[in-house]
């Protein structure tokens, strides 16, 4: 039951899927979209287990009062308000997400900015990795950096300015030398995939599983 | 050789205020340069540059908050290049979390012009379901827009009562991120004859040029380098245009550093 | 002449036939665009189906200019219907003439998949073939994959640190293949971890790859006899939100200070945030990903990068069990059948270049290969 | 008015705190971050209850039943049972191995979408992409299929496993490996713009909707 079951369940639905692909007779032609709906079900479930996991981790740090436990106490409260928030504005504006409600305000002046420069700080990484990694040590290394300058230079408006032809160049270099090494890579990566997933179909790889 | 030593070792945090400096003094100071205005982005200027005063111009806000950075701008200009020339506008959109969007650009703009809410414009909001919508205006927009995002109901406002479908509306903007443009096309364009210009991230832009060429659009805006031509067109340059020089300036110091670290590393190397 | 320029014509030569490959429900009209597809006034068509040719007709949709071609899918299966295509400009409206019967039915097998199937079988029947043999067959070479042999140096340097590691599954789900892969990377480090008695935090993205993760960690301390070590409260939810998934990630990172850092997994935009950080505070750092998007980043920013196919080998290589790596020589096989085909495909069509009859045999190859 | 500008003020000291992450850790980042992982856990909870559990299951539920369609409407308990087994997990190990069934169920989508989406969605298409010929009227086609066709060969050599990388195999990955490293320079360069665009975005906002209009709310400007 606590082995064999879920080996077969995982070999059933993988075969299912894969047969089903090839006949769109009923009921198999929707049966890949079904199941994908029944995964987001799951899925949304789980998000129960998640938010349990994370109120739990939180609640400890505070109770053994840990190293920053203070912060702790910030965690919890922004999960209890935008659960209060959300419900609410469920409730009283028949979806969370409309305009003018408590939920969409957390949305729009707290997430966004947050997500927004969260994402920002990109510009400051890709800086400084660039800076510290692209150094010309071995020739792929160094047509590695110079791929990379070259593909920078030609894509903005002073670049093409400068008349050096420079987005003619970035334009190659991604739509020749880069299509093919990124197809070459995909080959394998999507092979690997296929052996992967033979491999937990058949029952061989099933470290998902403990004992 | 401590200079140098330094240089390739250089803590990176130097490097994040040079990031963050280079960035910030072009956008504090406003440089513009001229950027060469591209046919399509010429195309959607002139477009709504015909419109007789009183037009009504629908904008639909279909981006979100992650590609606000390209979409915003050409937003914001194409709010002022309406309210200038006093069309009015009437904003919905099919994302849920991209209509705070619309209103913040709405409020900010009318502002400027001092524009009136239910006068000069309205905010319909969100509704879900992109095609039934599209296809449904075509006969009445009070089947799904009976009232504005705040609940009022539309014909409260006087210039909306005169606003039943697309035979009202003159310019729809499709401001998107996403596939939404060619749903657009398809459903108010051909079908309803609507005239339509698309705003889009520089990702989708290509995808959506051959409608300009069959004439089924009527301009294209397409990443922030379109909305920093729309900018430059109305002689009024904001966030976009004075983004240009941050955005060319920052690639060539990127490339600086690594020419930098580079002459560190061989001068090293050779040292040793 | 100037007739026909004025003239709005319409659609000719119009086809009706049962959808192929479908499961029934649906009819597909197909017919040749008008010429007055040309003039800017000219909006497109407007589909009208009836049961008998003589009518009434009933207005089914109506399509762009530009398309020929419409699946009308408001039918039942096994009755006769009738259809006619009208050209719109402006408001002037021409019909072409009425054709049918056409009949739904669904089908069995899609034919349109059928050179999915063949690759399927063929794969397939590689992949099975070597895991057979090398259960026989010990011997199989393998190369070195190079980020496989760091990862129990790396947990061995933050035993030395006395720092613990943290894993990071990135934004995958279990639905992605890699996430199983990532998953079995992970039970060799907590078996090394549990050995070594290092801590081992593992923050997640999606909930149901954290209870897997529970499971597989639970399931290698167990193995390697340090069952008490597990702590369930160190593979914990983060949020599902990416960057404030990469924001708790780098808070984790700055104050425990790990000595070792597994990227494994999908990752999006977040991994250099996570790399930089990670590389900030001084650990060793080993990814392995099949996004391609974000290896350039890994390859900056970390000291071993395993690269799309690499990480699977390595999920394969890591307990040297022989079906295991007799699956990576079945990979191999198909990868050098695909470069036959290549090679042999590019051959038919240089030569076919030069000698009209083998470039028709040449395009029947390519068409093989279309997808629908 | 006030409440835009207290909002934005919000919004700014959030933008600020995270920032401020850039010279160390802090405080005033450590607040933000907590912040961060607590309403957007809880946000997407409300989120994917609100778009996908209850739209999926109840939605679909009162539809089959006003249908009268009583076998779809009974097929629903599939996913909802399969979603509550997940939630053993909190009744402790004694009952919690249940949920090792949807996990199960969860992997096998995932390994049955390995074989075929990987078959039909990249390798196919990437093959076919791939089928060239190497003469072409314009040269500059040419040699592009030419670069094309090596790129391809060489760096599928570079995956190869199961022989030692002698003589030809060794040549050719090495060469692969020189393919594969401009195509990662190429796509780190690509990304660069969009990164830069993200963090104009940010700077505008600080400048322009909050630091101009307080100071004009203030009066200085």
């Amino acid at each position: 039951m606590k082995r064999g079951v879920p080996l077969i369940i995982t070999f059933v639905t993988g075969v299912l899927i894969i047969i089903a692909f090839f006949i769109p007779h009923k009921p198999f032609g929707n049966l890949e979209q079904r199941f994908l709906i029944w995964y987001s079900i799951v899925a949304g479930f789980t998000m129960l287990l998640g938010i349990d996991s994370l109120i739990k981790y939180h609640i400890r740090k505070i109770r053994f009062r840990e190293k920053g436990w203070g912060y702790s106490i910030v965690t919890v409260t922004g999960i209890v308000i935008t659960l209060i928030f959300g419900f609410y504005s469920w409730y009283a504006y028949h979806t969370p997400l409309a305009l003018g409600s408590p939920f969409m305000w957390l949305y729009t002046y707290m997430i966004v900015p947050l997500q927004s420069t969260m994402f920002a700080l990109l510009a400051f990484f890709i800086a400084s990795a660039a800076y510290r990694a692209f150094r010309a040590r071995t020739i792929e290394a160094t047509l590695l950096l110079i791929a990379a300058a070259l593909v920078m230079l030609g894509r903005v408006p002073l670049g093409e300015a400068l008349r050096l032809k420079l987005p003619a160049i970035a334009n190659w270099i991604m739509e020749v030398p880069q299509t093919a090494a990124k197809r070459g890579i995909f080959i394998g990566t999507y092979l690997g995939a296929v052996a992967m997933s033979i491999r937990v179909i058949l029952g061989i790889e099933r470290t998902y599983l403990s004992t | 050789m401590k200079i140098l030593e330094k240089i390739i070792n250089i803590d990176r945090r130097v490097i994040f205020l040079l990031i963050g400096l280079v960035v910030f003094i072009p956008l504090l100071f406003k440089i513009v340069t001229p950027t060469k205005i591209s046919e399509p982005v010429k195309k959607a200027y002139e477009a709504i540059e015909a419109l007789p005063p009183g037009s009504n111009v629908m904008i639909s806000i279909d981006f979100d908050p992650t590609s606000a950075p390209e979409c915003m701008p050409m937003y914001i200009a194409i709010l002022r290049h309406c309210f200038k020339r006093n069309l009015r506008v009437i904003v919905l959109g099919h994302i849920a979390y991209g209509i705070p969007l619309g209103e913040i650009g709405l409020e900010k703009v009318s502002k400027e012009f001092g524009k009136k809410y239910g006068v000069d414009y309205v905010n319909l909001g969100f509704r879900p379901g992109y095609t039934a919508i599209m296809v449904g205006m075509g006969r009445e927009i009070r089947d799904f827009y009976a009232q504005d995002y705040r609940g009022t109901p539309i014909d409260s406002f006087p210039f909306m009562r005169d606003v039943h479908n697309y035979n009202d509306i003159e310019m729809l903007v499709d401001i998107a991120h996403g596939y939404s443009a060619e749903l657009w096309v398809q459903y108010a364009g051909a079908r309803y004859g609507q005239r339509i210009i698309i705003g889009s991230t520089g990702v989708v832009a290509p995808d959506i040029y051959p409608y300009l060429q069959s004439g089924q659009i009527e301009g294209i805006i397409g990443g922030m380098k379109g909305a920093a031509e729309y900018e430059q067109l109305l002689k009024r340059p904001d966030m976009a245009a004075i983004g240009m020089p941050a955005l060319s300036i920052s690639h060539f110091f990127i490339v600086f550093l690594i020419i930098m670290a580079n002459i560190g590393f061989f001068i090293r190397r050779r040292k040793r | 002449m100037i007739l026909l320029i004025f003239m709005l014509l319409p659609p000719s030569h119009l086809k009706v036939y049962d959808t192929p490959n479908d499961e029934g429900g649906s009819i597909t009209i197909e017919w040749r665009l008008s010429p007055s597809e040309t003039e800017r006034e000219f909006r497109g068509y407007e589909i009208y189906r009836a049961l008998t040719p003589q009518g009434p007709f009933e207005y089914v949709d109506f399509v762009m200019k530009g398309k020929n071609r419409y699946e009308d899918k408001g039918v039942k299966d096994n009755k006769p219907y009738y259809y006619k295509v009208v050209a719109v400009r402006d408001d002037e409206r021409v019909e072409s003439p009425v054709a049918g019967p056409g009949i739904a039915s669904p089908q069995w097998f899609n034919t349109g998949r059928i050179n999915v199937l063949i690759f399927t079988i063929i794969f397939g029947f590689f992949v099975i073939y070597y895991i057979k043999r090398a259960k026989r067959d010990k011997s199989l070479y393998i190369r070195k994959i190079t980020g496989l042999d760091a990862i129990d140096d790396a947990v061995g340097r933050a035993t030395e640190m006395g720092r613990p590691i943290l894993f990071s599954f990135g934004l995958g789900a279990l639905t992605d293949v890699v996430t199983i892969a990532a998953l079995s990377i992970l039970r060799r480090i907590a078996r090394k971890a549990a050995e070594y008695e290092v801590r081992l935090i593992i923050p997640n993205y999606d909930p149901i790859v954290m209870a897997a993760a529970q499971e597989t960690v639970k399931q290698a301390y167990t193995e390697a006899g340090r069952p008490d070590l597990y702590k369930e409260n160190d593979i914990m939810f983060l949020t599902a939100d990416q960057f404030g998934y990469a924001a708790g990630v780098d808070g984790i990172m700055i104050r425990e200070k790990p000595g070792a850092i597994f990227f494994q997994g999908f990752f999006f935009a977040e991994s250099l945030i996570l790399a930089e950080t990670g590389h900030s505070v001084g650990a060793i750092q080993i990814a392995g990903t099949t996004a391609i998007t974000q290896l350039p980043f890994f390859i900056a920013a970390c000291d071993y990068t395993m690269i799309g196919e690499e990480m699977y080998a390595a999920s394969a290589y890591i307990d040297r069990e022989p079906q295991l790596l007799g699956s990576i020589k079945g990979e191999d096989a198909a990868k050098l059948l695909i470069m036959i085909i290549i090679i042999l495909t590019a051959v038919i069509g240089s030569i076919g270049f030069f000698i009209p009859q083998l470039s028709s045999i040449y395009e029947k190859i390519v068409s093989f290969f279309e997808t629908s | 008015m006030m409440g835009t500008i207290l909002s934005t003020w919000i919004a700014a000291t959030l933008t600020i705190a995270i920032l401020s992450f850039l010279y160390k850790d802090n405080p005033l980042y450590k607040f933000a971050e907590h912040l961060y992982v607590g309403i957007s856990a809880a946000f997407w909870v409300v989120y994917v209850w609100a778009f996908d559990v209850i739209p999926m299951i109840w939605d679909r539920f009162l539809e089959y039943k006003a249908a009268g369609n009583w076998i779809e409407a009974g097929v629903l308990i599939i996913p909802a049972v399969l979603g509550l087994m997940m939630l053993t997990r909190w009744l402790g190990p004694k009952v919690g191995w249940i949920s090792r069934w949807p996990i199960a169920f969860t992997v096998g989508i995932g390994a049955g979408l390995g074989v075929i989406a990987s078959i039909q969605g990249y390798l196919i298409p990437q093959i076919r992409g791939t089928l060239l010929p190497l003469f072409a009227k314009s040269p500059g086609v040419m040699i592009n299929n030419i670069i094309i066709f090596f790129g391809v060969i060489t760096s599928i050599l570079y995956f190869y496993f199961s022989k030692e990388l002698k003589g030809v195999l060794r040549v050719g990955s090495r060469v692969g490996i020189i393919f594969i490293m401009v195509a990662f320079g190429a796509s780190f360069g690509y990304t660069v713009m969009a990164r830069i665009s993200l963090l104009i975005g940010r700077m505008y906002f600080l400048i322009y909707d909050w630091i101009v209009p307080t100071l004009k709310l203030i009066g200085i400007m």
